[in-house]
């Protein structure tokens, strides 16, 4: 239950909760759990102004020090601190505006559609006084209502508002199920069949299933890693999946590789480039979440990941001295927050000897620096090499 | 030509080219230091010398001053005999006089006059005035400005001022035409007649010729009299330019200023010298009736606790005070709390006359303004005085215009070595609801008038553009600013609450309609259950309002 | 013929240019030929070195100045200014380096490999005192390379040297056919079965053929829209492939519509956002290529796209005021240089009277700004509506 | 008590109040003006200004200038009688002293000495000197200088000044303590005995006692005296501190500069008024006579034709030309061609003096300097030397140093203000391959040099600290620092040509192999082949090399 009323409410909802998350475990169709969702979060207010008590909603608190990282989980968790909405003077616009998106997402799953955050914003353009001026605040207000019902388990994407780009591109062992929204018939897309192309992730995968007889996902920071994987048909040989990130990757993305590798049990290796950036924001991303967004971490980190490379060490140990880049010194500001402040990098020793080993050699170095040597090395000699040995790789 | 080689010199030649200087020798070479450094900024000092011994002299009489101030392009006759205009305000500039033209600066004043005999020696000897010695509030105080205008016309020009002065309608006018003996620094005098047609009741009249450049705007006599008449609200200013173009500021207060009273130098701040040269030239016989007759503030406890503390018997002639005793009075009198000089050396503008001289010149929402008690640098008494105007036509993203004077005398020139500028940036307006960036002047609607008086202005330079840098200064004007700061503040609050009440008024008709229609959405309901929502949170949303 | 003895070779040169011209056309296999050309070069300096003279690289200009546009070829044309680049004290270290860029080619053409730009640089690394210090460096001679080359026809793709990033995603009534690297063997992919993802372009796309019967291609420029007309499956009632041009296109999604529509004979329609950058960058990139890479033109512009949307009229059709925002001091310094500079804009009246009418009204709109009305609108309304009068298109 | 009210005055009064003002009255009022501002700066003006005159006197009787500056705290008896170093350089201050100490300030010179009789007026009479009324260059040129300085120390501690003087080794030595009447302006004097131990052979010693303080570094004595060592090679100086701590400026020269010689005025930029004084004070018969008696550079000749050009008689007696024909005299002047002023009045440094100087303070790789022809400023001559050291040890990534003389005196404050300073920044050093932020000093390992040398230099104040901005001024220093600029630019270009040379010879080592390698790779060569292509390249490339 997320609104309730003023004072009195608090231990009525509670014992109603308990009801209905027995009573939701029958259902199959989750579009009808979230319909409830908002039904009851509306039902909530009226009844509380029926009342003629002040209306609140509740949401946990968005911000760092809300956030927990359980080793065990594996994942970035938003803790137990709240936010209470009373509806007053300073409330008014932006509870007006929160109903309203919950009206629209009501409407989107009875329609089986859905809107891009720029959608929505753009929606709202026809709600008079009560429209966004700019689509920061349109995001914001999305952002409350997703962690608002995130508590409950449903995400973004189940309350049918997508995000604006699709995720990267996906290759080799693996059938994904996809249905068509209209007819429902199911559609076979088998990813070693796109030649030189690529399978593009949709947006929305929570209706994805697949078939896979991988043996691990490997997930690549960059496009041109990707590429030479794909052309040389490697996730063949190597029997894989490979993925392409693309920086720092996408929820789409994310959730993707999470839902791949929860439903087949298979372990996913991360691949980005040796240096702060890939460290501390793509892989801490894709493992753990975001700091700011711990609320959706659940749905969209992947806990099973682990990092194959490229370690500082492995600069050393493949002799690309001469191919790295000095650290700037917004790299070292990036590694020495990270070693201080970031909750996953604190947990684990490893990775703070790996970045105080990088902090030392004064260098980053890219993927393909490996092409100093040749440019198939990463597939000749890099990956066998590094997949002897699963157990050595960072956490 | 063969050059002839100097040779060197020995003592005894050196000594008979030793020679004494006169101060107006020394002048002449040195006017830049007196303000006439270019053409723009030597045409308004010779208006504004003139200007403050009008306004100096009426007030002193007890007459409301009405002046009237001229500048007038110089014709004169050409080689073959026509008549030219020898460079009129926009006239192309003659060779050798980098852009400057002749003018003729009149300035008439309705004040006592001068008596016949001090004329020539005020206006033809450099250091000769009434002023200097005084410890007493007014605009001049050295005794050298119109004096040096009239150098610097002489100099630039070759012609000597006119002076034409009358004591009262019953006296007869006198007229000199007045030069300045260089070496001599005496006046080179001649009386002329005065004209029936130009005969006034009473008061002064200077003409001067001078190469002057009269611009429009900023740093010029316009402004200058503008911001004068900002701090002489008693004042009617009528100003005619070079082109013809007439404006008054008329006079918005019948009220002239207190007149100041002459008062003996505090003991604080002293310095060590002036206290030594003060009691050998001391007509009192001992050191205790020195203290008490020579200073202001001495009473005979203080003078007794002073001369204790400096192990000094009271009997003690002061003439017969060695250096060793002088300086532990010097530390004595440091020790000793001795009241605040005497205030009625000073004539403070006033809160109410200064909102008002704010008020006519700028369109304000809000004026207030603070006067500080008077206090001492190096002896003499100050008083600092502020206002501040805010929003209206001021322009809101920038630096705040900020208005300086000096015994009610604008300050143009040299605002960024100024002991007042540096106060107000020094000032945390951020307190006061304002933005202002590290270090700087708040940005916002605002116009900054700071007044400092007193019976002797510390500038950093002759010319008298900017008040040097003492502590106790920069910290009175700061106090000063506080105070107008924080009713700035309120009045800035206030004004946002206002704004805020309205707006959530308006929220009731502006969003609660989407909380019916959303809630209608979602929980399918009829459109009365809808409206009956709506007024149900107008309802609700009254109530907090009124317990907020 | 690109490399020449310093004075003396200028005739001899061209009389054998046309002889080969004549002997190439026999020939099959492109490969072959990029060879052959590689070859020629480096033969053709060898000479002159062994003649004692100073050998030369000549090159096209590349600048601005050298650009004109042709509205008939529909594309912008590098002009005939030629650099010469003699062997000197100041030249020898970039002639190496482009010299041994040219043998990388040749190689990865004999092993069919490619290597990325960035690929490239890493290989330098291997050059001792002549490596490139900087990425940029060695982009700016591959640059070069591809000018010197493009004289003959010859991609840099054709080089094996691949950007590194793939093309954007398509999806609607095409089947794309690739071949295996390795075996030769055919491979079909159908854009009408990828369900709610879609099909990456990979970032060469010079051997791809195609079969289809669409009507049209729709090139779109947010993925927000691309999504949208995914999702509801618009390709197959408005019988059209949609591609996603995510931005300014890259190389291999532009040389991709290329050569669909070239291939295919059916036209190109542009849809995206109304604004200066959408207008003078995307669409004039995509229809006739850029300067400062106009020697390119020719493979990388669709000069067949027409402009549907959204034109600044379509703001007032629409009646979308309320949903635009504020021209921006750059859009307005965009469109005024476009209007001023850009040879395409100056030879196209129709365009310089929609520019003008955006300046005027000082507004821009996305394309998602239709979702005001509905979130359907472009699909229900827009497009049909543009559709019937497809010769009112800007050109 | 009530306060009584002041009451206004009429002229009478006013006139009544009316006095004459001494001019030593009018500076210890005004102390600020003549550099006196703070403890700081006081210290420094004092050690200036009777370093300046040592100076002087060394050099106009010949002599090569041995200085010793010390300054000492004062030690002084307590009431208690106990000896108390009052306040040392690092000692607590006093109440009132803001920070500031007791100092005495000693400056010991073997020039000629001064006559008995010239002593106390020379240090107890303000505006009295041999400078003021020449026209010649010389360091002090006021009169002004010493006898303020004993003026503040008067002030500020109460102290006469004590002045040692001996004219030559037979000659007596004199030693006088001597204070200021300020009313008068007058020396209060008294003779008194010089103990055999402090005598010396010859010279003048100055002592006085002063409030200040002293700070090693930035714009203090030190930094002040290692400037003075720069601009005069000539002479040697020992300074100890108040911590005991003694520098020694050794002489890199026996060559004492040029005297100079005093001159006439020059006709151009003389002022109008100042035209009209001249004739009336002429001794000539004719207006003829005066021209070229009373002027430099004015012949026969050239009389005749300005006297042509402005329509006037010869034969006129100078006291009958009327204003109007003073006038076009005036225009006649502007008009004719003069030669530019004789030089023998002035002293520049000289190029390679100058660079001597420069070269012993800094460790640089290249010096250059550039000496302009004299020419003249409102009828002064003057003439600007530069000079421009580059390298060595100067930081690459700051603004240049910049050190400003005029007439061999180091400048040190108010360098933003100068024209020194702004010429600088207004050089066009790009052209010369420096960094240069838009109108800001050049960036690079540079200390710049500019020596203004005239009868009468124009400072901004009378503090003596930064160059008034006259046109020809700026224009005269720009030249001399572009002619030092291309000197700079040839030598960095030069700099440059020899590492471009040397990166092209290693450029056969380092790329040539990498061609071989390409064509061999694409061609298929023999590695025979290889090296033989890469030998041919060699010559191909010595070849070039050596034709272009």
């Amino acid at each position: 239950m997320i609104a309730k009323k003023r004072k009195t409410a608090r231990k009525k909802t509670k014992a109603k909760k308990k009801k209905k998350t027995a009573k939701r475990k029958g259902r199959v169709l989750r579009d009808d759990l979230v319909v409830e969702q908002i039904t009851d979060v509306a039902a909530e207010v009226y009844e509380t102004i029926g009342a003629l008590d002040q209306p609140v909603l509740i949401l946990p608190t968005r911000s760092l020090s809300n956030v927990s990282y359980d080793k065990k989980k594996g994942y970035f968790e938003i803790g137990k601190a709240k936010v209470e909405r009373t509806l007053n003077y300073n409330t008014v616009k932006t509870f007006a505006q929160s109903l309203r998106f919950m009206a629209l997402s009501k409407e989107l799953v009875e329609k089986n559609d859905f809107a891009t955050k720029r959608d929505a914003y753009y929606q709202s353009k026809n709600w008079g006084d009560a429209k966004f001026q700019e689509q920061s605040e349109s995001d914001t207000c999305m952002d409350d209502i997703e962690a608002m019902f995130s508590v409950h388990d449903v995400s973004r994407e189940e309350l049918r508002f997508y995000p604006e780009d699709h995720g990267g591109a996906v290759a080799g062992e693996l059938v994904v199920i996809d249905r068509d929204p209209e007819t429902e018939e199911e559609i076979e897309i088998d990813c070693t069949r796109f030649g030189s192309g690529a399978y593009t992730i949709p947006s929305s995968v929570e209706h994805l299933r697949f078939e896979t007889r991988a043996r691990f996902v490997l997930a690549i920071e960059t496009g041109g890693v990707f590429q030479r994987l794909n052309y040389h048909k490697y996730w063949r040989d190597a029997k894989c999946v490979i993925v392409e990130l693309g920086g720092v990757p996408t929820r789409a993305t994310r959730r993707f590789i999470r839902r791949l590798a929860d439903s087949k049990k298979i372990p996913v290796y991360a691949f980005t480039d040796c240096d702060p950036y890939a460290f501390a924001n793509i892989y801490r991303t894709l493992k753990v979440g975001s700091g700011n967004a711990a609320h959706i971490s659940r749905f969209f980190s992947v806990p099973q990941a682990r990092f194959l490379g490229v370690t500082p060490q492995d600069i050393l140990d493949h002799k690309l001295m001469d191919a790295t880049h000095k650290l700037q010194p917004t790299d070292i500001k990036r590694a020495k927050d990270a070693l201080k402040n970031d909750p996953f990098f604190r947990a684990n020793p490893k990775w703070q000897r790996a970045m105080r080993q990088q902090l030392k050699m004064g260098v980053r170095a890219e993927q393909q620096a490996f092409a100093k040597w040749d440019l198939n090395y990463i597939i000749e000699k890099y990956l066998p090499l590094k997949l002897k040995n699963v157990k050595s790789f960072l956490p | 030509m063969a050059r002839k080689k100097a040779r060197y010199s020995t003592a005894k030649e050196m000594a008979a080219a030793q020679r004494e200087i006169s101060v107006a020798e020394f002048f002449a070479k040195n006017r830049h230091l007196l303000g006439f450094d270019n053409a723009n900024k030597a045409l308004l000092t010779t208006v504004r010398e003139a200007v403050d011994n009008a306004l100096d002299a009426c007030e002193e009489a007890g007459i409301l001053p009405e002046l009237t101030i001229t500048i007038d392009p110089v014709r004169t006759k050409k080689k073959d005999g026509k008549q030219l205009l020898l460079k009129g305000a926009n006239g192309k500039a003659r060779k050798g006089f980098g852009g400057a033209s002749r003018l003729t600066v009149s300035v008439q004043d309705n004040g006592p006059g001068i008596l016949r005999e001090q004329i020539p020696k005020i206006f033809g000897k450099l250091l000769y005035g009434s002023k200097f010695h005084r410890l007493r509030m007014s605009r001049g105080q050295q005794g050298i400005g119109i004096s040096a205008a009239a150098l610097y016309a002489q100099m630039t020009t070759g012609q000597p001022v006119l002076i034409t002065s009358r004591t009262s309608a019953r006296a007869k006018p006198h007229r000199y035409r007045i030069g300045i003996n260089l070496a001599k620094n005496a006046p080179e005098d001649k009386e002329v007649d005065v004209p029936a047609s130009e005969q006034v009741p009473q008061g002064t009249r200077v003409e001067l010729e001078i190469e002057g450049r009269y611009q429009r705007h900023g740093k010029s006599v316009d402004q200058y009299l503008k911001q004068t008449a900002v701090a002489n609200p008693h004042a009617r200013i009528t100003f005619r330019d070079p082109e013809g173009e007439q404006v008054v500021h008329e006079r918005v207060s019948k009220a002239l200023p207190e007149p100041t009273r002459e008062i003996k130098p505090h003991p604080y701040g002293v310095e060590l010298g002036v206290l030594i040269k003060m009691m050998r030239d001391s007509s009192s016989r001992t050191v205790k009736g020195f203290l008490q007759t020579d200073f202001s503030r001495v009473s005979a406890r203080i003078a007794k606790q002073i001369l204790k503390e400096a192990g000094i018997s009271e009997g003690y002639h002061p003439k017969t005070i060695a250096r060793d005793q002088a300086d532990n009075l010097y530390e004595a009198i440091q020790e000793t709390k001795i009241m605040a000089p005497p205030t009625d050396c000073l004539s403070p503008i006033g809160e109410k006359q200064l909102e008002k001289g704010l008020e006519k010149e700028f369109d304000l929402e809000f004026v207030t303004s603070a006067t500080r008690p008077p206090t001492v640098y190096r002896g003499n008494p100050f008083q600092i005085e502020a206002a501040v105007g805010y929003g209206g036509e001021l322009p809101a993203d920038e630096p705040a215009q900020v208005l300086r004077f000096a015994n009610r005398v604008p300050l143009l020139y040299q605002g960024g070595a100024c002991a007042i500028t540096k106060a107000v940036a020094a000032t945390a307006w951020r307190n006061y609801k304002l933005s202002q960036p590290r270090g700087s002047l708040p940005v916002g609607p605002l116009v900054i008038v700071v007044h400092m008086a007193s019976v002797w202005v510390p500038f950093t330079s002759e010319a008298k553009e900017a008040v040097a840098n003492y502590d106790v200064i920069l910290q009175e004007v700061r106090r000063a600013l506080q105070e107008c700061g924080r009713r700035i503040g309120v009045f800035i609050n206030k004004r946002k609450r206002i704004a805020d009440e309205a707006r959530k008024l308006s929220f009731i008709t502006l969003y609660l309609p989407h909380i019916g229609i959303a809630l209608q959405e979602i929980l399918k309901l009829t459109d009365k259950e809808r409206d009956q929502t709506c007024r149900k949170l107008e309802r609700i949303l009254e109530r907090t309002r009124k317990s907020s």
